[in-house]
């Protein structure tokens, strides 16, 4: 049996396809999950996809936190199941407080789409498994509020626990320590703002999202014994 | 009884704030000098049903706790007229 | 109820109009239907003074299932698979208000798309701005694409590719049109009202008085004089309820719910109910009390011609309108039953047990005024096509060439599509950048090349001849990826018809779009007109532009731009006419002249290189193609040179700036490997197409022969230019 | 002087503003029922050298037409403290 890929549909949401359709390429099976829904029907993963959740109105996330399926979300986390936020889907994360910080603008004031050179610093963790430690993935952003702040005394306990997990090679928005994306103490929930499912096509320009997006397929069938 | 509340939501001092930075490089160029200090927030209106201006006040408070700010990055102010 | 004398006349009807709707009602308008005849009779939605013109378009091809009339064509790009492909302008507003009018551009053309019953899938955006060196200018740029940026990135649509043009003549009259690809997933959906008794329901965000300004004449006495502050004519898009539009209505095609559906754009709830119900022969009855409503008090006539934004006119069976409701709850979306179809051929508004307005619904959407103006080729084009088009040799060649690099209209738009989402449906095998984007479809393992490309200076040189280039570049640019061009798509920009001067260049450019698109097989399936882009007796050059659509049946074959391989074979194909500088973009900036004819082409010559072009890709020959346009062939090499990172060497003698910078048409450079290079010839010869050698790839330099620099000086030039002069004149 | 100018910026009435809109829509669900006329603005705050709390207003005016609001869709009040 195939690894079930839960996608969180909220109002708003726009990658929702895209992530679909990547996990279905690695051979995993997606289902998609509306916001309103109060279970999450036993997939193995979670993925809070990008998009403007609510139009991204008052601030990124802010009102996506209280859709009635994030309680499920919640509880999956704390059960120790992997949880995945990609660009919205990470600032929504922030907001719920299931990751720390908060996203602001671009240091830019602009919209940036584009290819960008990541660089995994903890590759002991369920998202980066598949990949060396230090190795470069290029994957493309598409955001305006990407650049992550937190608490100084709060950056210094996420970088003793190497909760940094991957960093922008060349800052494009001004995020804190250059962190691109990051996970929880229990290294289980994780939000990043580039795009991995942009990245599993090389006729798109990239395949390095597989890395990511694989490792964690690995870790649930490990984990479950179910298999890719 | 119906209260006018305002909120006003601005980054915590110390957090940088690329919009404030912005418009005040804009601003010597449009032939301003001397001004300092710019810092861009929100500024929510809202008419709220309360008993008093009292129960109108916290109720936007909590508003603003769980929604209207981020207590990473913001802080808030409200005003009931 | 009498009306007063010359209302209508503010409301822009004349005299004769005003008569015309007085004969098809038997009486006097009341004020509401008044309204509705202003918005529906408008140049903007009656094509009053094109139509005559646009029936010489070609329109019909084996490959197009719908043409002009609704809300875009639809073509079938390969067995079973169709796409709807339309643009519209949003020239005013985005003047008005940079921001919100081009976001509601792109809100426009995106329900265009859906009412079709096709999910959009990629957005191009068109942009003509006066000089970049004017702060305005830079304000309406900042403003107009962050307008697109937010809202197109918001609802999830890709904007794939687009123009940036920078020319005196557009400093009051900013052009702004976006075109809009869709995908016909279930069924195609068309705006007819059939079945008598079926439901009307209005769908999407709630109406309030905007876009109505021009209409306040009709406030009655007790608005105050702020009445115009409460009818704003800058309207605010909402992209989250555009969002939840698209999700939704989708839905409904899916589920087969809908007997039929239109947007509301230009004319508000007047446009759809009449026009749907025309096309069907049927009539509708609504009540505007069950119109959901943003703000209290509202008139009928602000009801029924206020242009809010984000909402659709579905028709449905009785049947099936509860589970429409609860589709668009769930996407927690407005939706009101306003009424129903009825057999009577009228259009009934009624508020609660008030009959509002009553009108033949052929006389407000099909029976508009239609005015063959006067057309009269002006005495000016000659003196101006007998001047000299600006040829003349540079001081240096090397600045020369610098100078066009950095000139605002080639240097990079990157600081323009990089605030575009460009990726989103993991289908952009080529973006912003190219020649045309290649689009694969979603679901699909076929492709479609689009490009947008409207070269005004031509067109203001001669507008026939100007119109053939624009078809032509916009195909060549489909056939330099490998597309093989369907059909376009076109708006038309121009001042003020009433002119007959204006109706020249119109009448002109159609006759020169509809000579090109017969001779290369691409009919028009449909578009826009923009009339009217005049400030104090100033008209912008004669603006048609062109959007063509091709298909690419194996996207892992599309041909990029970049030098992909040192030691290739630079190949030029076409023949160089090198006094073609009429209009060309070294003439207007090494020269500072805009005069002479433009460029002579031969469309039988332009298909052939076509074909080569795709030939040479579907055979896999070629590892670059780019199509020389704006600058000729130095900045089609430098360009295939800056993309690929890597610099060529020229082994032709003598490059002189004729060679280099003449912008005469069908002309392509191809890289190949040495080994293809016979194949390469052999190809072009079989379609009588002059293929030459140029030099090879390698090195980092642009080495042209007679001159030459580093790639990345170059690069420095290209990437920069447009951010410097935009940030220079902010400041 | 330095004069401490406080600057709201809302959207003038009959202009839509879909995003207090959203949020009103949003705030009955988290159980805050009775609030109406939601708008959201913009709150800048900015320090001035003027020589007067009325030339430092006028300034403040100034910048408000050319820069701090879009006078087409927005309007502003300026308070100085
Ligand atoms: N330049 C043109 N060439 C061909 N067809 C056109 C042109 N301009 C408008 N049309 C057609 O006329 C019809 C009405 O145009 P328009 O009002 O722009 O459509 P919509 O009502 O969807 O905005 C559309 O089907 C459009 O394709
Ligand atoms: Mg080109």
């Amino acid at each position: 049996m195939t690894p079930r890929v839960g996608i969180v549909v909220f109002p708003g949401s726009n990658c929702e396809l895209d992530a679909r359709d990547a996990f279905a390429a690695l051979g995993a099976e997606p289902v998609m999950i509306w916001h309103a829904e109060t279970s999450l029907d036993g997939v193995d993963i979670v993925i809070l996809p990008g998009g403007f959740a609510h139009g991204d109105y008052l601030r990124t996330g802010a009102l996506a936190r209280f859709s009635p399926i994030m309680d499920a979300v919640r509880a999956h986390a704390e059960a120790g199941g992997i949880v995945l936020g990609i660009c919205n889907g990470f600032q929504i994360l922030c907001e719920a407080g299931l990751l720390p910080g908060a996203l602001r603008k671009n240091a830019g004031l602009k919209f940036l789409c584009k290819w960008v050179t990541l660089r995994v610093d903890e590759a002991d963790t369920p998202f980066t498994a598949r990949a060396r430690p230090g190795q470069e993935l290029r994957i493309p952003i598409n955001h305006f509020e990407g650049n992550w702040y937190v608490e100084p005394d709060v950056l210094a306990g996420l970088k003793a626990n190497g909760q940094i997990v991957l960093r922008y090679a060349d800052n494009p928005n001004g995020s804190l320590d250059d962190a691109a994306g990051i996970c929880n103490e229990g290294r289980n929930v994780f939000g990043l703002m580039p795009h991995p499912e942009r990245a599993c096509d090389s006729l798109l320009g990239s395949a390095d999202g597989v890395v990511l997006l694989g490792s964690l397929l690995d870790h649930v069938s490990n984990r479950t014994g179910v298999s890719v | 009884m119906s209260y006018l509340a305002r909120v006003d939501v601005m980054l915590k001092p110390g957090i940088s704030d690329p919009q404030g930075q912005t418009i005040e490089k804009a601003l010597p160029v449009l032939g301003y000098g001397g001004v300092r200090g710019v810092r861009v927030g929100k500024r929510i209106q809202l008419e709220v049903d309360a008993a008093s201006p009292d129960e109108a006040r916290s109720k936007v408070e909590d508003m603003c706790e769980r929604l209207l700010a981020n207590p990473v990055i913001e802080s808030y102010e409200v005003s009931i007229a | 109820m009498s009306l007063a004398p010359d209302l209508h006349r503010e409301l822009g009807l004349t005299d004769d109009e005003l008569e015309a709707i007085r004969q098809r009602l038997g009486r006097d308008p009341s004020y509401t239907e008044l309204a509705m005849f202003s918005v529906m009779w408008s140049e903007h939605c009656s094509y009053k003074s094109s139509r005559l013109h646009l029936r010489d378009l070609p329109t019909e091809g084996p490959h197009i299932l719908v043409g002009p009339g609704e809300g875009a064509g639809i073509i079938e790009v390969a067995p079973g698979v169709s796409v709807a492909w339309k643009v519209e302008s949003h020239n005013h507003p985005s003047f008005v208000e940079p921001f919100n009018g081009a976001a509601t551009g792109v809100g426009g053309i995106v329900r265009d798309i859906l009412s079709m019953g096709a999910r959009p899938i990629a957005l191009m955006d068109p942009l003509r701005f006066g000089p970049l060196d004017d702060p305005r200018t830079c304000y309406l740029v900042e403003g107009v694409v962050h307008g697109i940026s937010s809202y197109g990135n918001s609802i999830g649509v890709p904007t794939v590719g687009g123009e940036v043009v920078f020319e005196d003549c557009y400093a009051e009259n900013p052009l702004v049109n976006v075109a809009c690809l869709g995908v016909i997933e279930e069924r195609l959906m068309h705006g007819r009202a059939e079945g008598d008794g079926n439901a009307v329901i209005l769908i999407g965000s709630s109406t309030g008085r905007d876009g109505i300004g021009g209409a306040s004449v009709l406030a009655s006495a007790e608005f105050d004089e702020s009445s115009s502050e409460k009818r704003p004519s800058v309207q605010v898009g909402d992209p989250f309820t555009e969002k939840l539009l698209i999700e939704a209505c989708l839905e409904l095609v899916r589920a087969n719910l809908l007997v039929g559906f239109q947007d509301l754009g230009a004319g508000g709830i007047s446009c759809p109910t009449s026009e749907m119900a025309s096309k069907a022969g049927t009539g509708m009855r609504i009540d505007i009390d069950l119109v959901h409503l943003r703000e209290a008090d509202m008139e009928p006539f602000e009801i029924m011609i206020s242009e809010s934004q984000e909402r659709m006119l579905a028709v449905v069976d009785p049947a099936n309108v509860d589970a429409v409701l609860a589709v668009c709850r769930k996407w927690e979306l407005q939706a009101n039953v306003l009424g129903h179809v009825t057999k009577s051929g009228r259009l009934e508004v009624v508020r609660g047990d008030e009959l509002v307005a009553d009108v033949p619904a052929d006389a407000l959407a099909e029976e508009g005024p239609v005015y063959n103006r006067p057309v009269e080729r002006p005495a000016w084009i000659d003196e101006l096509q007998g001047a000299p088009p600006g040829g003349e040799a540079p001081a240096d060649l090397r600045d020369a060439f610098l100078a066009v690099l950095g000139s605002p209209a080639v240097a990079s738009k990157r600081w323009v599509w990089e605030q575009y989402d460009h990726m989103i449906f993991l289908g952009t095998v080529q973006g912003p950048g190219g020649d045309a984007a290649v689009i694969r479809l979603p679901g699909r393992e076929v492709a479609v090349a689009i490009t947008v490309d409207g070269p005004g200076r031509f067109c203001y040189l001669d507008p026939y001849e100007g119109a053939r280039l624009a078809v032509a570049e916009a195909a060549r640019n489909v056939a330099a990826v490998g597309g093989k061009p369907l059909a376009i798509t076109n708006c038309l920009n121009f001042g003020n018809p009433e002119k007959a001067d204006v109706m020249w260049q119109f009448s002109e450019t159609v006759r020169g779009i509809a000579d090109a698109c017969r001779a290369l097989g691409t009919p028009v399936t449909g578009g826009n007109v923009s009339f009217y882009n005049e400030t104090n007796g100033r008209a912008i050059y004669p603006t048609p532009v062109i959007g063509m659509l091709g298909s690419v049946l194996d996207p892992a074959g599309a041909v990029g731009l970049a030098f992909a391989t040192d030691g290739d074979a630079v190949m030029l194909l076409g023949a160089t006419d090198e006094t073609a500088f009429g209009g060309s973009e070294y003439a207007k900036v090494v020269n500072g002249v805009v005069a002479g004819r433009p460029p002579a082409l031969d469309l039988d010559a332009e298909g052939a290189l076509h074909r080569v072009l795709i030939a040479g890709a579907e055979q896999g020959l070629f590892s670059s193609a780019h199509d020389c346009s704006e600058g000729g062939l130095a900045i089609a090499l430098a360009e295939s040179a800056l993309a690929g990172g890597r610099g060529f060497s020229l082994e032709m003698p003598g490059a002189t700036h004729a060679t280099l910078f003449s912008e005469s048409p069908s002309r392509a450079v191809v890289s190949c490997s040495q080994a293809r290079v016979e194949t390469v010839r052999r190809l072009a010869d079989e379609q009588g197409v002059p293929a030459i050698v140029l030099g090879s790839v390698g090195g980092d330099s642009l080495a042209f022969g007679t001159f030459e620099l580093p790639v990345e000086v170059a690069r420095g030039v290209f990437e920069r230019a447009f951010q410097r002069m935009l940030s220079a004149s902010m400041s």
